[in-house]
């Protein structure tokens, strides 16, 4: 076996699929994109070196659509998959067919995921490893009756989760008693659809918890290293939205046994790729066993910057039957690393994903600055897949140096055409709490009513300046097109002359 | 040119007039020049207010604006005082009923209120599905369903209306 | 005094103006933009919190226009300057100047500046402090007969510089004792020209020489470290367009021996803040010291991507008066980092300057890769000012994997409107030598008939493929909107529906 | 519709016919299926090649184009066999003479020929400054300037004719 992969496809879209082809680019290996119908003119396409339409826009019928997908690899003679992450990233019977079809799947084994994608068992196993997890039921619940005696058991709150869970889909949390059946509901359903099974679980609900999650690597020659920790507690919607390395709450000595316990994870299921033990950690900083990533993590790019080791090259690397390259000892980390998610949503309106067409579009630069994006100005953002558009990352050298950088970076990132949450980041960089390293996964709900308070009078007299502004431009802007139109006679010139200079 | 700016809750009356290359806007007590270069028309701008430099992205061209400032989206309605005439003999005293819209694109999952529902602001109205989560649309105000315009399973485009509600005062004395 | 600056103005326009802009604003220091009449639209000005327009487009009577910038600060109520590079950063009149108004200058003290900046002066006072320099005239030679005597004892091939210089300005070859003349005559001319002072002086120009340069950082207090150093040899008529660190002939006790001896330098002449010791190397590994750069280095950024250090963030605490946050045992390097200069120039016609409006514009982006630039979509480019569009910095692990991802970056740099180097900064990556590390400034000399190859079979065929689809492309755009103008009847509809389905 | 086009120094003859939604390109005797999605109108393109992925950008929209593909420049110029042959009929031998234009915007600093000087290929005819560097303009073929169109100090647009050169042939017989 060479160690090299002889030709890659991605199974995915978006900025991850961007993420994964420029590995395999300046891994010097060739590389096939996969997309759907929605998707012909996206960057993923334009930046593979070859490409192959799978389907109609639903995922269903394109990027969840493994049996099209193997086809197409093995149809452009590749000799590997790189799932990316969602759609079939952490599908264990897809990485098998993948596997059986002669083709190495870039990720875990089939059953390593099987094992922990399924949250109930994964939890039995790594209580039985001696990996710390939080209380709640022993297995899958599937009667009312029997969240109730669990719920009862080990106190409110509690959040009722899906068994086959993920990426904050399926998720309920419940305060009161009384709202136990209807979560139960929503909860069923929405895991339902999202991964074809109902079943759900109920966990302890931890009091302030930190969602803290640490990055391993393991080859296919026993060597299991950790990469250090990644907070995530900035949530909304139970979806992660700012990210940072290293954790606030985290010192060498936490980092080290929290290491440890990760490693001991991967190491139980015979865990092999990249992947990520997620921890709640609560607010007397013991952590707890959540779940376990079975695949590269969105928020992957902090750890780079810290680190200096390029996570999806190390995957390409251990896929290819390699050795790690390096050992713990060898892993440093340097600064302060900080990832924002850029959306497509209305945060004043309940953070609902946006849809529209980027009309412009400036990525900020500058030095220690990342952006991981799919996006280009004309761009479609519609509802058939993820909102998130962009990760922008920035890495410094101490916590408060990152935060200003990130900040003046947000400011420089401006998107017209779809609403999206970049001044919701701005404000939560704003807040006391945040620049103080106190915050959990609650933060977001009580800080309310300082993120959506409404402009300063200054920032107000400034916008309503601004806005008369540009009204009176779009204005000249209309005239003069339409004297354009028009044609116009020899007086209506000079209104034409005049806004063109300008426009000069 | 009177121009009348609605931001948030407020309405702040600026009066702008060309001077020279650039405008010389007055609000409040103060009047500032404000230089304005185009980057690209209709779209980008950099506006010097006072020398103070702020880069302004803009997208729409009605009444109702999003501007970006310096990364920052505002939603801004401005309306000149010829439109301010034009729409006040136009149109008499409109309705301001409670039609609640579909914010985007998506499949209606689960309608839970049918005409002559009373609901409270923060109620679940219906779940529409988009981008692969389940939305709770809410009430935003006490009322009474007037109207239901979808039903499950149905896929409706943004700006759709979905529920027309009745201000408890308009809905009459209570029904039960 | 205050720890930190209160407000500054930047000196400068382009990258570097937005580099220095972005430092600020991360700094949390207000700052001012000045802008001449080609420039009211530029990134640096809308960048900036203020900016003040400062004359027409001509440098002499804007970004040259000293008093201007001067009078500028002072209405601003700015504490500081800061020059960037190019126009004023190496006049100490200007630095003097400002320090005379009240004002601090974001460099070193003007009368370091002028010991270094007079290369001939420089030359003499390295030698007695010992620092190794080149053969070369004892001083400044005003005619010919001189500069054959210097030549005939240091044997050609000397180097005609002017003794002002910088920026490959004003320099001038010679191999040949008939050309000496000629030669002598444009880099007088040039000099005068570009300096305002027609100096010049005969350097020996070394066999195969290496153009590797040290970054110092010296502070108020008499703290001088430095950050290692840049190989600058890959240039094009004098003027660098890509450098990297590590460079792989300096070893750990090399990297020591010249630290110290450009540090020696700076603490010769009480040099202050950030500086550049340039060095020529021979191909024995020799050091010659050649001239110090008394600013901020166009190429700071890659230092910057191996060390962690910010140098202009440093720049502005250095002139706050702070003491350097670091010590020479605290500087580790991390990896190899690379810079290429996309400069808008038509390397098919002798580099020479290219004109335009940039139409379209793709910046690269992911990981470790860094995009300094002042770049927009609209922007004209004309022959006011410098080439330099943009800097595209990458790092990696070694060297190898930098220049894999460089040539990744480059790939996704598209640049319409202007022609630019991109291109043949990629084939620089290609060629064998480069690979190796086996270089000299006279590396695209020696390479012209790699450098300048027709493409090959295959490409040609694509390009040929590709050519004949976007003609074909174009007509049918064409005709659409010939179709669209004129209105059309029913029957010509199916034309524009047939082209609108695929501009979907 | 059968394409000239011409790279370097060559000339490659291209047949293109739309096919569905896409063209069916011959080159020599090969025949390709190309997919084309546009990003930019007149701009920016997709372009798969028989699923090999091509991003194109295109600046021109006359014979000559520039494209870049992949981060490469490439300057080809196209015609269509209607172009050709409307070209053919048009024009008949046009000159061929050596009007050396300036490449871009500048100042002409000194002028160092004038009628009837000789030149060899590489000989300097006059210097001119952009972007504050001095840039030679230089002979690129052995001759005799036939006229000089620029002085000392004069601005110049990119594209100005600065000297005409004539070949030694049509030169007639050495002056001197």
């Amino acid at each position: 076996m060479s160690d090299k992969l002889k030709k890659v496809l991605v199974a995915n879209r978006g900025e991850i699929a961007v993420r994964v082809l420029r590995a395999c680019r300046e891994e010097g290996i060739p590389s096939v994109a996969v997309f759907s119908d929605a998707d012909r003119n996206a960057l993923h396409v334009r930046l593979a070196d070859e490409a192959v339409n799978i389907g109609p826009p639903p995922a269903a019928q394109s990027y969840l659509a493994g049996e099209k997908i193997i086809a197409a690899a093995l149809r452009c003679g590749c000799d590997s998959i790189h799932p990316g992450y969602g759609f079939l990233s952490e599908n264990g019977d897809f990485a098998d067919a993948v596997a059986a079809a002669g083709l190495i799947f870039i990720g875990p084994p089939g059953r390593a995921m099987r094992e922990m994608g399924d949250k109930v068992r994964a939890r039995a196993r790594m209580r039985a490893a001696g990996v710390p997890i939080a209380p709640g039921s022993e297995g899958a619940v599937d009667d009312l009756a029997e969240i109730r005696r669990v719920a009862a058991e080990i106190g409110l709150p509690v959040m009722i989760k899906a068994a086959a869970g993920g990426g904050g889909k399926g998720i309920r949390v419940v305060r009161d008693a009384a709202d136990l059946g209807k979560a139960f509901e929503m909860a069923r359903s929405e895991a339902e659809k999202a991964f074809k099974s109902g079943a759900v679980y109920v966990e302890k609900f931890l009091d302030k918890p930190r969602h803290v999650e640490i990055q391993v690597l393991a080859d296919r020659h026993g060597h299991v290293i950790h990469l250090g920790e990644r907070e995530c507690s900035i949530q909304r919607r139970h979806q992660k939205i700012i990210e940072e390395t290293p954790c606030v709450l985290v010192d060498e000595d936490m980092r080290r046994r929290m290491g440890e316990a990760a490693v001991q994870a991967a190491r139980e299921v015979g865990y092999e790729n990249a992947g990520t033990v997620e921890f709640l950690v609560d607010a007397r900083r013991n952590f707890h066993f959540l779940e376990m990533n079975t695949r590269l993590q969105v928020e992957h790019p902090i750890t780079e910057s810290v680190t200096g080791i390029d996570i999806v090259r190390e995957q390409l690397r251990i896929a290819a039957g390699r050795p790690l390259s390096l050992g713990q000892d060898d892993v440093t980390f340097r600064g302060h690393a900080i990832e924002a998610r850029i959306c497509a949503e209305d945060p004043d309106n309940a953070f609902l994903p946006a849809v529209g067409v980027i009309k412009n579009l400036d990525l900020p630069g500058g030095g220690s600055v990342r952006v991981d994006a799919g996006l280009y100005e004309g761009m479609k953002v519609d509802v058939y897949y993820d909102s998130l558009l962009a990760k922008l990352v920035v890495r410094a050298n101490d916590r408060a140096e990152a935060i200003a950088r990130m900040k003046r970076a947000l400011a420089e990132f401006q998107v017209t055409g779809v609403k999206t949450n970049i001044g919701f980041l701005l404000r939560v960089l704003e807040i006391g709490d945040f620049l103080a390293g106190e915050y959990d996964t609650g933060f977001i709900e009580r800080h309310r009513a300082e993120l959506f308070a409404p402009p300063s009078d200054g920032a107000e007299r400034d916008v309503a300046l601004l806005a008369v502004t540009l009204a009176h431009e779009l204005r000249r802007l209309r005239s003069l097109r339409a004297e354009r139109r028009g044609g116009g006679a020899g007086g209506e010139m000079s209104a034409w002359r005049r806004a063109g200079r300008r426009e000069d | 040119m009177r121009y009348f700016v609605r931001i948030g809750g407020k309405e702040l009356e600026v009066d702008a007039r060309e001077r020279g290359r650039g405008l010389e806007v007055r609000l409040g007590d103060r009047v500032h020049a404000v230089d304005t270069a185009v980057v690209e028309a209709g779209l980008k701008y950099s506006v010097l207010v006072d020398g103070r430099s702020f880069a302004v992205s803009v997208d729409g061209d009605g009444r109702k604006l999003a501007l970006i400032i310096n990364g920052r989206a505002y939603q801004v309605e401005v309306e000149d005082e010829r439109e301010r005439a034009g729409r006040a003999i136009g149109s008499g005293g409109s309705s301001g009923g409670g039609v609640v819209e579909s914010v985007m694109p998506g499949i209606v999952r689960r309608v839970e209120v049918e005409p002559g529902s009373r609901v409270k602001a923060g109620d679940r109205l219906l779940i529409l599905e988009a981008m692969k989560m389940e939305n709770e649309i809410c009430a935003e105000m006490d009322g009474v369903v007037e109207k239901v315009h979808v039903a499950d399973g149905q896929t409706v485009e943004g700006g759709a209306p979905l529920v027309t509600l009745k201000a408890p005062a308009e809905a009459g004395p209570a029904a039960a």
